[in-house]
């Protein structure tokens, strides 16, 4: 029985935002990263009782804050204004990365400029001479929870696959992402091999064409 | 996952099989979760390796483990106290193993475990028959001896108060080992004496957040 | 020793000299101590290793101590923001040490400082550039990276509130790299919005003990 | 000009005590450990500002309760239910120890077995064969603090010094000692040198007759 789909359009972000929000586990403890994953927040439904992380310090972080809400002392990894709620906790730092590389994390969602066949993630550094380099909790994050997420465009400008054979970019971290998101396929990472979910706008075919890695169908 | 409300200290416990690793939070008996071992010993699992500051005393609790064999390693800094005459008779019978650590890198290592951290040089216990076979380093002069994380499949807590979502709080010294064991064990399952709402406890004032804990059980106020 | 109150943080911060390294807690702005940085500014204190999260940002605090040399390091995770020109600057020209660490990782060294734990073996960045040159093992079929202590001669940290005892309480995410930094420096100094009597703060709420507390200074109410 | 001073009577129990809350700094805090140690803080004054930590948790330990003060959940590391002070602060075991660890305490002060000339200490096993060895914190205490204070007899009962050339009992702390409390003498130890602050009840010569290490006179 296959389990592949596929959609004529390629999916918009927030659609893509959407079926990350519903593939999260009831009850899961996330971290949605700074970017575009942070979207994926505002499909999360309170049935699913989904708690949010954020690494510079808290669990129970609500919505971005508005208005009078706004407190400069309750911001987010993105350091934007947000919301506390009913069951929150505040932590230190070495606190909260315990939390994260102690794979207390059920999923990780984050953006990347390149993903290998085998799980290995780039999106902390360009590599681009002359560029200066943060990583802020990149690395801490790409390893440390349960299941490490990305959500990110499958083509760069120039029309090159992202879902490369090797890395060209720095290294985030190793084999440690299990499943990507774009607006043309959502792809399953495990054992080395490449599972396509769905695609959006693309045929199995032309996708099979396009990447550089060994694809199967779902 | 909000932790599962257990309706008995038994039914908290029953997971609990065969050959696990078992935390027991407590120092001497503040902060021992007494009702959840007291239910493990009904419930029958042995072969068990058991984590705590002491090896149990008198005829109650962790003791009483002992007494009956379910225990085959003791992972420890005190065993031995005027009235641990079960964990003395075990050990010398040779029927228990004890891998005894300085208090504090017990400590340490169980929060490794919880924080990912692989191993870490420590100085307490270079020098020491605690240390030897292990890898020791010299560290700008001075000596320290390389200890790994302790992880557990289990880990029995007592604390002051839960809200539904397992934030925990504790109270005075009985905090001690309660926190850093519910990082490092996969299921901590913790009496407490109340169980509140979502919002009840101030988020400043949460020691052990949530994420931490799986099962809790109301044991009624111990404390008074 | 219970902790000195300076009058002003000018006085908190008179004993920072050249080639200090300084800790300066904050997270972007939440937890930053401003009015101590800018009393760091007008001290003169030059040749500082500067051990924060950021590198400064836009014209204020550690990006004009930046702008204006008096930082030859910085440990930091992440420096590059759109409004680190003062940083960039400085970095492109060769006039300032940069040593990124990722964020976990930074954080516990700070905390290996403060616990006396001489190294520690952590994955993250195992395998990347940022462990270059650093040792490395497998343990358990994981890579690890051996990270080492970051010390510093003085932190300078935001509280909410303290006694006169130095016990510290923080407010919201603000209370990020404040309570590791106060046990790795040798002299902490704190600014709070207030300072209250022994006995107002809950010993079960106290986040950083008095112990790690060297200097205290009100700068009144900066949160409202 | 000497700073050496004798007096006729060994000193008492109390004496010591006494002897040990004056040499504590103003302002210090301090671990007393289990047993004989703990005496000193019947002497130490309210001027002082000494602030005590115990190594199950707490800084701000007061004496020890009775009565209607005895609470199971607050109790020393001696198991023995104590009382807290304003400005008293608890935290989890791997907080306290790292507080000891770091360097953070400015005193501790300790019972032995042996200590030797070159600070070396032996407080927790006998080494008897049979012995059921139990370390607990006594190891982290050796070489944590800024200062580690012995308190012990001079001799055992059967007249044999315990301050020694090498330890015969096993190891707690290698180079940790600074400064020997006895009856019969205060020692301090620094860079392998053993001065001799004062003696009670015994002479610096028989002194320096009866042990086995190099005795140097304050």
């Amino acid at each position: 029985m296959s389990t592949f789909t596929t959609t004529d359009a390629a999916l918009t972000r927030d659609e893509m935002a959407k079926i990350v929000a519903v593939d999260i586990p009831a009850g899961a403890f996330v971290n949605l990263g700074i970017g575009q994953p942070t979207n994926v927040s505002n499909f999360l439904t309170s049935e699913q009782g989904v708690t949010l992380h954020t690494e510079n310090g808290m669990l129970g972080m609500g919505p971005v804050a508005t208005g009078d809400e706004i407190d400069g002392d309750l911001i987010n990894a993105g350091k934007i204004p947000v919301t506390e709620l009913p069951g929150a906790s505040y932590f230190h730092q070495a606190d909260s990365f315990a939390m994260m590389r102690g794979g207390h994390l059920d999923v990780c969602v984050l953006g990347a400029f390149q993903v290998s066949g085998g799980g290995d993630l780039a999106n902390w550094h360009t590599g681009a001479p002359g560029a200066i380099p943060a990583v802020g909790g990149a690395m801490d994050l790409a390893i440390g929870a349960k299941s490490t997420w990305v959500m990110m465009g499958l083509f760069t400008k120039a029309g090159e696959s992202k879902l490369v054979e090797t890395l060209s970019y720095p290294v985030t971290g190793l084999g440690c992402v299990s499943r990507i998101y774009t607006e043309s396929a959502i792809f399953d990472l495990a054992d080395n091999k490449v599972t396509v979910r769905s695609t959006h706008g693309i045929s199995f075919d032309e996708l099979v064409a396009r990447l550089p890695v060994d694809l199967h169908k779902a | 996952m909000a932790p599962r409300i257990a309706a008995t200290a038994a039914e908290a416990v029953a997971n609990i099989h065969d050959g696990a690793t078992v935390m027991i939070g407590g120092f001497g008996n503040a902060g021992q979760p007494m009702e959840l071992i007291d239910a493990l010993l009904d419930c029958g699992a042995s072969n068990l390796t058991v984590v705590n500051n002491n090896a149990g005393q008198a005829d109650a609790g962790l003791a009483l483990l002992i007494k009956e064999r379910r225990v085959s390693k003791v992972i420890c800094s005190f065993p031995r106290q005027s009235d641990s005459w079960h964990f003395d008779e075990a050990y010398r019978a040779g029927e228990l193993e004890l891998e005894l650590v300085p208090q504090g890198n017990l400590a340490e290592r169980i929060r490794a475990a919880g924080a990912g951290i692989g191993g870490f040089f420590t100085p307490t216990g270079y020098g020491t028959m605690l240390a030897e076979g292990k890898e020791t380093r010299m560290i700008d002069g001075r000596g320290y001896v390389l200890e790994t994380p302790i992880h557990a499949e289990f880990a029995l807590i007592k604390a002051l108060r839960a809200d539904t979502l397992g934030n925990l709080v504790y109270r005075k010294t009985a905090r001690n080992f309660g926190p850093i064991m519910a990082t490092a064990a996969k299921q901590s399952i913790v009496q407490v004496d109340e169980i509140v709402a979502p919002g009840s406890l101030d988020p400043e004032n949460v020691i052990t957040p949530g994420i931490f804990i799986d099962t809790l059980v109301t044991i009624g106020d111990t404390n008074s």
